[in-house]
């Protein structure tokens, strides 16, 4: 059974159940008592109480530092970061702790814990708090990364970041957190590191994640209609561990793909990406490798420039009908 | 004096204006992002800012129009900010949350909590280094206390008794969340001393208190004795943001402190002394409002910036 | 408490050899990477450390094999990994700056200053909601108390009464700056009281006090009375890492520390009433060298890690 | 005129000439007043007086913080980190401050200010002071990156990074540090985001910058010797503004391309460099853009697994004799 639940009623069922299930699972963060802006912590203060649900200073380092702390002595904990901008405050500890301590302790502990963050563009919130960093948690060895579209994709990705055994970055694009989907009752998980095909297609593969892979639905359809382009859709949902294979089965067939996320286009993930499927796949690409995102500007908070910097379904048409045009020319 | 409270309760004045009807254009979806509105704290920006000479410095926090409007900013470009125009402070760029103004010495209102108690104290080093005699101001909410940045920056300012003043709203909340459930001392005063910087608790809805203690503070930096902690006990009368359903606070909370407004206040002061009649008093109130009025229609009939130009500036760099 | 005082003093005895024979080795270049030790402060460590239960929890720092060893780890493991063996305690993966052993509560060193802080106040949280009755210890240098993580670290830990022992080891420099030039007040007891936190100023070459002085905080810990601030004023005989030139300090102040060398110090006090006479007295010095030798030669005969398990555990997750 | 002098002494004369041509500029980090690991900064306190040669706490966050306050009143601040790894402790002054406020304030101030940190492995420093980080610096807008390899560029470049209006991450590899090479007398500048050619070759184009520009003059000597490999060596010094043109001048002719970098190669500035060179000149690479770079894990302690996990110049060797055997496949 499934019903219709929005992106963050997903994430707190996913909470709900892990809180049940296992009581080392607890959720520490700046106001998450009251419920938080997606409704994501609804509820978990009356449920579990303040022990388990523990409403934290404006202390983003200690928020992290405190949850590696619990997380090598026995706990399993979710801390929230609310903006992504936020976790910046909090780098060293993600960096030099959370992402580090099972490799240089020489793997006698483990890091189970998750960092919740919400990131990308919504109406205006200008450059602090609208801005997509993902590509400084891939790099990091240690850390996985997810970035889901879907409620129900959420609701399991969540569920397997808190049984996961390292530190997860699951991150929440702002523009999804209040959409809805079909999300099944009861409690699953979806495996980390497997992306899944929204759309098939034999043109051209398009790569995406978080709000891109709605974009790209939409730009699937639009393509579809008006251009008679067939795109397979690929929705990463887990940027690291990257199921490659499953792009480069996908591109295999197509021999071309377009690679989109939010952030910026200039080191961002997408450059690991294309550079991944070029390195596998170049004999039988039949076009470069094309990549969409934001433009290398901080957001603007103007909607008519953050538009201008930010793309969305059209900036992919565009990207997908230039790499459809190009035919590989002789050496 | 009586010329400086006239003129800092017009400020105070304009500062309430311009926020109800920012509030109401929030609501009527004119404006885009989101908005803290400033509501209730006026006495504290106003009376800092007083005791400031034009070229000093102050940093802001994400609730920036008072800060803004009280070291000089004109309603006019502020507005059209907040509406995302070309004409705005920060041509649209920044919005609500980054109004700032150099050339004005508001080195910017911030949306990371307690960033601006590190910006300052970079100012109050170069204008140390410098010899300019300038001070440093960095209005922040009491949630910014237990940022790893403000300490960094009390025991800095302090060890170097750079010319810097930690002017911290103490307004009892940060976003929902009550000031005592998360700050491990009651008295922040007690918070200063630990890095031996003077700590003042002052009435922050009493303007003159306010003017006072901040007076003492500016020439203790500018004298060379180094930072001073001002305490300012407020609260601000709407919510977090505008939209905020207030659910972490009672009404009867509220309408204590509605009770201690700082421009009723002021007025009374100012009526009892004879400084302010009831016709001076209203027209204050109505030139505000037509300013207010102006400033609207002037963001109104400003354009948005050119799409075209969102790289400007940057383009070179990559 | 005789037989503590006893086995307090095997155990400063055993780092401080150690410690003299790794400075050796490295100066050798037997020992890659780079080397901060102990000695001077060995009552630090070995009195804290005794006032804990087995399955209580320590971080500790750069500085961190007189931690490790007081908490229990054996000389020749951590002499393996400081060689980068794979039977070290942290399987050659980490080396000198982070020695762990999570079986015996050692949480590890740290390369990252006052992040042990931060780990030590996780690891209070998580115990408090065990309901275990375990405390969490933090070593950090003075230098530590100007990072933003100790502030975070201790406004926290006081607000909600976690279990944690700030064990501040001031030893009066951080590499080559003074404690004085970098810090904004002279009593660290006077930062702890910023955060409502008891401090307490201790001698830290004074094993016994450090004992006493740690067994109130760890009572007052289990309690649920909240974190304690220990002051311990110190001492590092060596420069800040092996191979300083210690051009930061005068030889008349380095004379003065060591008249206050704490293991003569306890060795005094057990002649003086008796508990260790001086052949029993040398018999530790010599058990400690034998034990040093032989986990030396267990380093030595040991294998480096293979390669190509480099990724090991790594390799799946990509 | 020239002299050998280390890449250290190279960074202290473009220092010293700086300050005393210009008194806006100070210096500001831990332990500087005695000298730097490199001598770096030594007699700089002597000389300038601790109102410019500001000794700092161990706050790496008030460092960057205060830099950026003081470079928007008036000054042009040289901050120091030390290792890389401490920039974590201030990732949110310059990611959310200094790379931002230039553009958030609408182009009313510039942010004229360089972050000194020294980064790499060297001899068994383990996971906290061996790592490579550019990659975080060089996806944010705003700032630039340069990582010179040889002295005369690093006092060349940092003069520039100095003079230069905007944020400038300055990264100084530590096994190259106390390296020498010829330096010019006197005060020059060498301009940022313009790579060199560091050797000519017809038959690879091998980009790289910071130490792997040095193992790639010596893996290209061994191919040239071994292999009758011709590498042209494109050191790139400045990473962000990137200098694509001179990059894709050598691929076009040598129609193969090798990049290397020390840092991860998963997300690191390789995956950028590697997809502009694609995107720019698919229909002429004779191979894919392969990369070089670290394994993914964190730098263990024990020398055996460092070099296993860290790229020398054997590494360059085997991807450039991969690369040159590639021939592309009809589609
Ligand atoms: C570093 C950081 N963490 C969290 C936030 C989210 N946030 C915005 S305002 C706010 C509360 C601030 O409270 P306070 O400092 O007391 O200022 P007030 O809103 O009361 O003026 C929080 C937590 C933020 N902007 N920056
Ligand atoms: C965050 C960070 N900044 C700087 C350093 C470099 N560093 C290593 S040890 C040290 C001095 C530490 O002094 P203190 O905390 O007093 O410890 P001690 O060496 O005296 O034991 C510094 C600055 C570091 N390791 N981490
Ligand atoms: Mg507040
Ligand atoms: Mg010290």
């Amino acid at each position: 059974m499934s019903r219709q639940i929005s992106f963050g009623q997903a994430t707190l069922e996913a909470m709900q159940y892990a809180m049940r299930r296992d009581d080392r699972v607890i959720v520490i963060g700046e106001d998450i008592g009251w419920g938080g802006s997606f409704g994501q912590f609804r509820g978990l203060l009356d449920e579990f109480g303040p022990q388990r649900v523990v409403d934290m200073p404006i202390s983003e380092a200690i928020i992290v530092a405190a949850s590696v702390g619990a997380a090598v002595t026995g706990l399993r904990p979710v801390a929230s970061m609310s903006f992504v901008e936020f976790t910046m405050g909090a780098m060293d500890e993600i960096v030099n702790q959370a992402a580090k301590l099972r490799f240089m302790f020489g793997d006698q502990v483990t890091v189970p814990m998750v960092l919740r963050a919400s990131d990308g563009t919504l109406r205006s919130s200008a450059a602090q708090h609208s801005e997509s960093l993902e590509a400084l948690f891939a790099h990091i060895p240690g850390l996985k990364v997810v970035a889901p579209s879907a409620p129900a994709d959420a609701k399991g990705l969540l569920a397997a970041a808190i049984a996961d055994d390292d530190p997860v970055v699951f991150l929440e694009n702002k523009k999804i957190g209040s959409m809805r989907g079909d999300v099944p009752e009861g409690e699953y998980q979806v495996p980390l590191g497997r992306a899944e095909i929204r759309r098939p297609g034999n043109d051209v593969t398009v790569v995406a994640y978080s709000i891109m892979a709605i974009h790209g639905e939409r730009a699937a359809r639009q393509l579809a209609d008006e251009h008679e382009i067939e795109v397979e859709l690929v929705d990463l949902r887990t940027l690291v561990p990257l199921d490659i294979e499953t792009i480069a089965d996908s591109v295999r067939r197509t021999r071309r793909a377009v690679v989109c996320h939010e952030a910026w286009v200039s080191g961002g993930y997408g450059a690991e990406i294309a550079a991944r499927i070029t390195e596998e796949l170049f004999d039988e690409l039949e076009a470069p490798v094309t990549r969409v995102g934001a433009r290398p500007t901080h957001i603007p908070f103007s909607p008519p420039l953050e538009r201008a910097v930010v793309p969305q379904h059209e900036e992919i048409v565009d990207a997908v009908l230039r790499v459809v045009a190009h035919r590989r020319q002789a050496v | 004096m009586t010329r400086d409270l006239r003129s800092i309760h017009r400020t105070m004045v304009r500062i309430r204006v311009f926020e109800g009807r920012v509030q109401q254009l929030f609501l009527e979806r004119k404006l885009p992002g989101f908005v803290h509105v400033y509501t209730g704290q006026e006495a504290v920006a106003v009376g800092v800012c007083a005791a400031l000479r034009p070229d000093d410095y102050i940093t802001s926090t994400h609730r920036g129009h008072g800060h803004a409007i009280a070291k000089g900013v004109g309603l006019d470009r502020l507005m059209a900010e907040l509406y995302g125009k070309e004409t705005g402070v920060c041509r649209g760029r920044g919005g609500s949350m980054h109004v700032a103004d150099f050339g004005l010495g508001m080195l910017g209102a911030n949306g990371i909590v307690a960033a601006g108690c590190g910006l300052a104290t970079g100012a109050g080093l170069s204008a140390l280094y410098r010899g300019s005699g300038q001070v440093a101001v960095c209005f922040f909410g009491e949630g910014g206390v237990n940022k790893g940045m403000f300490h960094e920056a009390a025991n800095f300012a302090t060890v170097k008794r750079l010319p810097v003043i930690f002017a911290c709203e103490n307004n009892r909340f940060a976003q929902y969340t009550g000031f005592e459930r998360t700050t491990s001392v009651a008295d922040l005063a007690r918070r200063a001393d630990g890095y031996g910087m003077p700590g003042v608790t002052v009435d922050g809805n009493d303007v003159i208190a306010v003017l006072q203690a901040a007076s003492d503070a500016v020439q203790a930096a500018r004298g060379g004795d180094g930072p001073t902690f001002l305490n300012l006990e407020t609260y601000r009368f709407g919510g977090h943001f505008v939209g905020d359903a207030e659910e972490y606070r009672t009404e009867n909370q509220v309408n204590a402190w509605l009770e201690r407004d700082p421009i009723p206040r002021l007025e009374a002061h100012l009526r009892s002394d004879d400084t302010l009649d009831s016709g001076a008093r209203d027209d204050v109130w109505s030139d505000a409002a037509l300013e207010v009025e102006e400033a609207e229609r002037f963001a109104e009939e400003s354009p948005y910036p050119d799409p075209a130009a969102a790289l400007e500036g940057i383009l070179d760099r990559r």
